[in-house]
C-alpha cells in the first residue's frame, strides 16, 4: 500500500471512528496495519500509521504512545512544497518552523512545526497536489 | 470541446451536470465538503476534492480551493450548477483569469441581472413590461409620490434585497412613512446598501418564467414557459409545470416573443430563465436568473432538448442544434420538490440519516437524486432531496402519474414534503389550473385551521 | 372502465401493470407466493392475495386460486403481464367463464399462435413470409427429403417444443436420421407430442419483431420494431433497441406493412408481437407473442405512447386513441435487462439479498424494478431484477446514456448482469449495429478464451 | 387489535420467526401479546396468540404448552363455511371431523380437525374471504 492510499484510508477510518464513538479502532490488512485512537485532548483524531514491521509485534504496537501523535493536515487545496532541509521520518523538531507551505492560486500558505516532536510519517512528497484535509504528516509530542 | 469539467457544486445538480459531461465523453472532478464524503455526487465523478468543511462560506463558496482543485486537476472549464456560486460574477472572472471557462453567461451579464434594479431598467429599455414603479427613490416623501401615482398596494423594495429582507407591502398611505423607513433599516444593516425604490404590488399573480437559451454566434430560442406558482409562503418554489395551464395563447406568444427579444437585447449567451409576473392579460418582469434553475427537467422533458448538454456545447463555442422552428412541446411536465422539511411545521429543515429511500420508476417518470438508503443529510445545506418528474400526454395525465409516483415513494428517517405535495396535486383548485402566487399560503392556513 | 383489476403476475411487470392502472384511476389487486411477501408490487397494490407457497406451479399458476381472489375481491378484469398465465388460453377462457375480462387477445387466437407449426401455417395463408420447411414429418426420411429441397443446414423442431427442447441443428444429411430420433424422442418425453417438421437453418441471422396493436373496432396499427439480437446462449434476450440500427428502409417497410397485416387477418385484438428473423434482405414469421414484452418500454420511450394502458383501454371496449398517421418514432431507445445472474458462469441466476440497490436517474432513463434495498430474490422465479432504459436523440447518445446509467447502478448481494452489459455495449461490433444473434455466444466465448 | 389484525401479524412473524433460526419469538403491544415458538415436530411453526389477559401473567404464558398447539391454515383462495355447530374457542375436539370448508370457484376444500384437541382460536367468521395461508383456528393438543 502507498503511503498516497494510506492516508486515504486513515482520513476514512478517522471518520468511522469519530461517528462510532468508540475510542479506538485497528485495521489489519495484509501487510498494513491502521491504527486510530480518539485523541483524548481536543483536535482531531490521532492517527498512527504502523509500518508493516510492527504487524508481527502487537504489543509494541499497543504500547506505543500513539494518543500522542498530531496530525498535521492541508487547510487549502493546492501544491505542497517541502522546505529544504525536508521533513523526513524519525527527525527530531524543535521550536516552530516553517516545515512546508501548500500554494493556491500563487498564494503561499505555511505549515508549521509548533513546538518539540518526533515526525513518525511524511504522507506527502514535494510539489504533490493535496486537497482539505489531506494529511501532511504526523509529530509524536 | 472540454476535455474536464469541474463541478462546482453538489446534490442533484452536481450529479446532474456530471451526467451531461459523461455523456458527451468530458472527464469530471468533484468539489465536496467534509460533510458530502459519501455523497453520490463524489462516487461517480472521475475525481474529487475536498475543498472544505461543511459549512459553505468554508468549502462550496471557497473560491481560492475550487480554482484550485479546477487548475491541480487539469480542468478546461467549471460548471457552477445553481445556487452557490453559479450567479457571482467575480467567481466568473476568477476562473476566465485563470483559463477556465466558466459554463454560463459573460461576468458583465451576470453582474447586470444579479442588481435587480439595473436588471429593471434594462429590460424596460428593451422593451420588455415591467411592474410600474419608479428607479431608486431618495425619501418616504417620494416613494409617497410614486405610490399615489401608481395607484395602492405597492412595495418597498431594497435594491440590494433578497430572502424578503429590506422589503415591505403597503396597504395604503398613511402605512408608508414607518414601512419605508424599517424596510430601508433592515437593507442597510443587512446589506449595507439602503437604496429602496417602488413597485406596484400585484394581487395573487401568477409566475410564470420562460427559459431562453442563446449561443455566441447569434443564436437564440425559447424553449417554453413554466408555471412555478406554488410557492411556499417563503417564496421557494415546490411543484413546477411545463406549459403553464390555463394561459391564453396570445399572452403565451407574447410572453415568448418577448423573452427572446430580451435575451438578444442583453448580450446573453447560454441557458438562462426570465421570470415573470403575470396578472389577467398583462405580464411584468421581475428578474433573470443567469444559470440552470432547479425546475429546468420539465422543460426538458417536453422539448426533448438536454439544457445541461447544451450550456456546456454553447459554452465550448458550438452553435445551437437548432433554430426556434425546430422546436415543438410534447405533452405537459410536472416537477415535486422533495425537500427535507416539515410541511406540518413551517416547512423547516430537517438533516439526518435516511434510513429507507425508495423512489418511484416506470413510464414518465424521472428522478433527480443524490440521496440513497443511508445516505446522510447534512444540516449545512438547501433541503432539497430529490426531484420527481412525471410526463403525460395531457396535464390531467401527468397528474395522475405524478400521484401514482408520490404514492410509491418512500424515504424515512427524515420529514419530507411527499405527501403535502400529494394533498396539494389533489385538491381542485390545483387540478383547475391557473393558481396564482397567494394560493399555497392561503391553502396552508386553511389546512392549519381545519387542524387546530 | 374497469373498476378494478387483478394483477396475475409478480415481479417489475405487475409494478408497471399497478402503475397503469392507477394513472387511470382503477383500483388493483396484487397476488403473491409466500415468498415474495415483502415485495414491492404488494405493497403498492390496493389489495393483496396470497396465493400459494414459493414454487410456480402452486402460487402464480394457480389458476383456481388466482380466479378465485379475482371473484372475491370483486375484480372485473385480470391483466396477465407476461409469462405465467400470459399466453395460457384456458386461463382466458375461465377468466371469461367467470365474468372477468382478461386483458389480452381472444383465447382462440392465443391458443393459435401458441401452436407453433399451426401459427406458421396461419401466418403463410395471411402472406407471411415463414422460413423455408414443411408442415409435420412422419419420418427421418421425409424430413430428409425436405431438407434436400430447401438446402443445408436445416432445424428439426418438435411442433410442441420449447425452450430448445426437441430441437437439432443438422448440417449435413448424414447426421439427419439420428438427430430426428433423438429430438423426436426428447420432444415426446418433454411435451408428451413427438410430431416433427424441418426448418431452414439461418445462419447468424438477427431477431427483429414488430409491436402491433388492435382494437376491437378494426383499429390496427404497428408501433415500428426492435431489434432483440443481443441473446444469450440460451436465445434470452439481454438486450434491445427501437428502432433498430442499420436496417434498410425499404426493408423495414415491409416489415411492418406485413405485421399490420397479418395482425388484421388473425383478427388479432390488443398489444402483441411478430417475432421475425432477419436475413439479408429477407424476413420470416418466427412467432408472435400474444402479451405485452418485457422489452416494451424501448417502443414506449420513442413513440410516446403507453402501451399497457392502451392494453387496458382496448380490453376495456375503447377503440385505439390513434391512427397509424398520428405515430411518429422520436429518437433511439434501448433497454438493458439487470439479472440475478453470473455472467462469468453461464448466467447461471443467484439468489440471496440484495444489500445495496441503487439505480441511476436523470433525463432520458427509465428504471423499472420491483427490487430496492434489502429485498430478498427468491430462488423460485426469472432472474430478472430490473430493466434500465435510456432514450437519446441518436442511437450513439442512447447508448452513452446507457453506459453512465449503468455506471451509477450499484447493486450488491447477488451478481448480476449490469458489468458484462457495459463490456457488450463498449464493443464496436455492437456499436456498429447490426449484429445477428450468434454474436453474443461467439463474444461469450472469446471472451472466455481471454480468460483462460 | 381485531383477530384479523392478530392473525396477519402472526403469519408476518411466523415467517420471520422461520429465517431467524431462534427458537421462540414474542412480541408485546399495547395490550397484545404474540408469541411463536417453533414447533419441534415436523410441520409448519406452531403459533399462539396469547389473548390480551395473558400479558399480566407472564408465568403463566410461559408455562403454557405452547409447542403443541397447532394452527389450521387455509390452502387455498376462497371463501370459509363454517359447519353447524359452528367452532368455538374453548370447544373440545375428537374424532376427525370436517368443521369447515373454503369455497374456491364452487369447489369444497375440507378443513378437518384430525384428533383430539381443544380449540384455543378461531380466526375467521362463517362467509369471510380467506387467502393462500391464513390461519383458520388454533388447537391445543
Amino acid at each position: 500500500m502507498t503511503d498516497d492510499v494510506i492516508a486515504t484510508r486513515a482520513r476514512a477510518l478517522a471518520g468511522a471512528l469519530a461517528e462510532s464513538g468508540f475510542a479506538r479502532l485497528r485495521v489489519r490488512d495484509g501487510e498494513t496495519e491502521i491504527e486510530l485512537r480518539r485523541a483524548p485532548r481536543i483536535g482531531p483524531a490521532a492517527v498512527v500509521l504502523a509500518p508493516a514491521a510492527l504487524a508481527g509485534e502487537p504489543d509494541r504496537a499497543a504500547e506505543r504512545p500513539a494518543d500522542r501523535a498530531e496530525l498535521v493536515s492541508s487547510d487549502v487545496v493546492g501544491i505542497v512544497r517541502l522546505m529544504r532541509p525536508a521533513i523526513a521520518e524519525g527527525q527530531e523538531l524543535e521550536g516552530d518552523r516553517e516545515v512546508a507551505y501548500v500554494e493556491t492560486l500563487g498564494i503561499r500558505n505555511p505549515v508549521r512545526s509548533r513546538g518539540r516532536g518526533r515526525v513518525s510519517a511524511v504522507f506527502v512528497t514535494d510539489g504533490q497536489p493535496v486537497e482539505y484535509g489531506q494529511p501532511l504528516f504526523s509529530i509524536e509530542r | 470541446m472540454f476535455r474536464k469539467v469541474l463541478i462546482a457544486n453538489r446534490g442533484e445538480i452536481a450529479l446532474r451536470i456530471n451526467r451531461a459531461c459523461h455523456e458527451l465523453g468530458i472527464a469530471t472532478v468533484a468539489i465536496f465538503s467534509d460533510a458530502d464524503r459519501q455523497s453520490l455526487h463524489v462516487r461517480h465523478a472521475d475525481e474529487a476534492f475536498c475543498v472544505g468543511p461543511g459549512p459553505v462560506a468554508r468549502s462550496y463558496l471557497n473560491i481560492p480551493n475550487i480554482i484550485s482543485a479546477a487548475l491541480i486537476s487539469g480542468c478546461d472549464a467549471i460548471h457552477p450548477g445553481y445556487g452557490f456560486l453559479a450567479e457571482n460574477a467575480r467567481f466568473a472572472e476568477i476562473a476566465a483569469d485563470h483559463g477556465l471557462t466558466f459554463i454560463g453567461p459573460k461576468p458583465s451579464v451576470i453582474a447586470a441581472m444579479g442588481d435587480k434594479a439595473t436588471a429593471k431598467r434594462i429590460m424596460r429599455e428593451a422593451g420588455v413590461p415591467t411592474t410600474p414603479g419608479s428607479d431608486i427613490v431618495a425619501s418616504a416623501d417620494e416613494a409617497l409620490a410614486v405610490a399615489h401615482q401608481i395607484g395602492f398596494p405597492v412595495l418597498l423594495k431594497a435594491t440590494a434585497g433578497g430572502g424578503g429582507k429590506g422589503m415591505r407591502a403597503v396597504a395604503a398611505a398613511a402605512d408608508l412613512p414607518t414601512a419605508f423607513a424599517t424596510a430601508q433599516a433592515e437593507a442597510e444593516a443587512s446589506f449595507k446598501d439602503g437604496r429602496m425604490y417602488v413597485e406596484k404590488l400585484l394581487v395573487n399573480p401568477r409566475h410564470i418564467e420562460v427559459q431562453v437559451i442563446a449561443d455566441e454566434h447569434g443564436g437564440a430560442a425559447h424553449l417554453g414557459e413554466r408555471d412555478c406558482s406554488v410557492q411556499k409562503p417563503s417564496h421557494q418554489k415546490l411543484i413546477e409545470e411545463a406549459s403553464a395551464p390555463a394561459l391564453d395563447p396570445e399572452l403565451r406568444d407574447r410572453l415568448h416573443a418577448v423573452a427572446v427579444k430580451a435575451t438578444r437585447a442583453v448580450g446573453y449567451t447560454n441557458a438562462g430563465t426570465l421570470e415573470f409576473l403575470v396578472s389577467g392579460d398583462e405580464f411584468y418582469f421581475m428578474e433573470m436568473n443567469t444559470r440552470i434553475q432547479v425546475e429546468h427537467p420539465v422543460t426538458e422533458l417536453i422539448y426533448g432538448v438536454d439544457l445541461v448538454k447544451e450550456q456546456i456545447r454553447i459554452a465550448a463555442g458550438e452553435p445551437l442544434g437548432f433554430t426556434q422552428e425546430d422546436l415543438h412541446p410534447h405533452g405537459h411536465a410536472i416537477e415535486v420538490r422533495v425537500n427535507a422539511e416539515d410541511p406540518d411545521n413551517n416547512f423547516s429543515p430537517a438533516a439526518g440519516t435516511l434510513t429507507t429511500v425508495v423512489f418511484p420508476g416506470g413510464p414518465g417518470i424521472r428522478v433527480d437524486t443524490h440521496v440513497y438508503g443511508g445516505a446522510v443529510v447534512p444540516p449545512f445545506y438547501d433541503s432539497l432531496l430529490a426531484k420527481i418528474v412525471a410526463v403525460g400526454r395531457s396535464r390531467e395525465s401527468a397528474i395522475l402519474r405524478m400521484e401514482r409516483a408520490l404514492g410509491e415513494t418512500r424515504i424515512e428517517g427524515v420529514k419530507t414534503t411527499v405527501e403535502f405535495c400529494r394533498e396539494v396535486l389533489a385538491n381542485e383548485e390545483f387540478r383547475a389550473g391557473g393558481i396564482g402566487v397567494g394560493w399555497l399560503p392561503a391553502f396552508l392556513a386553511r389546512r392549519a385551521a381545519v387542524v387546530s
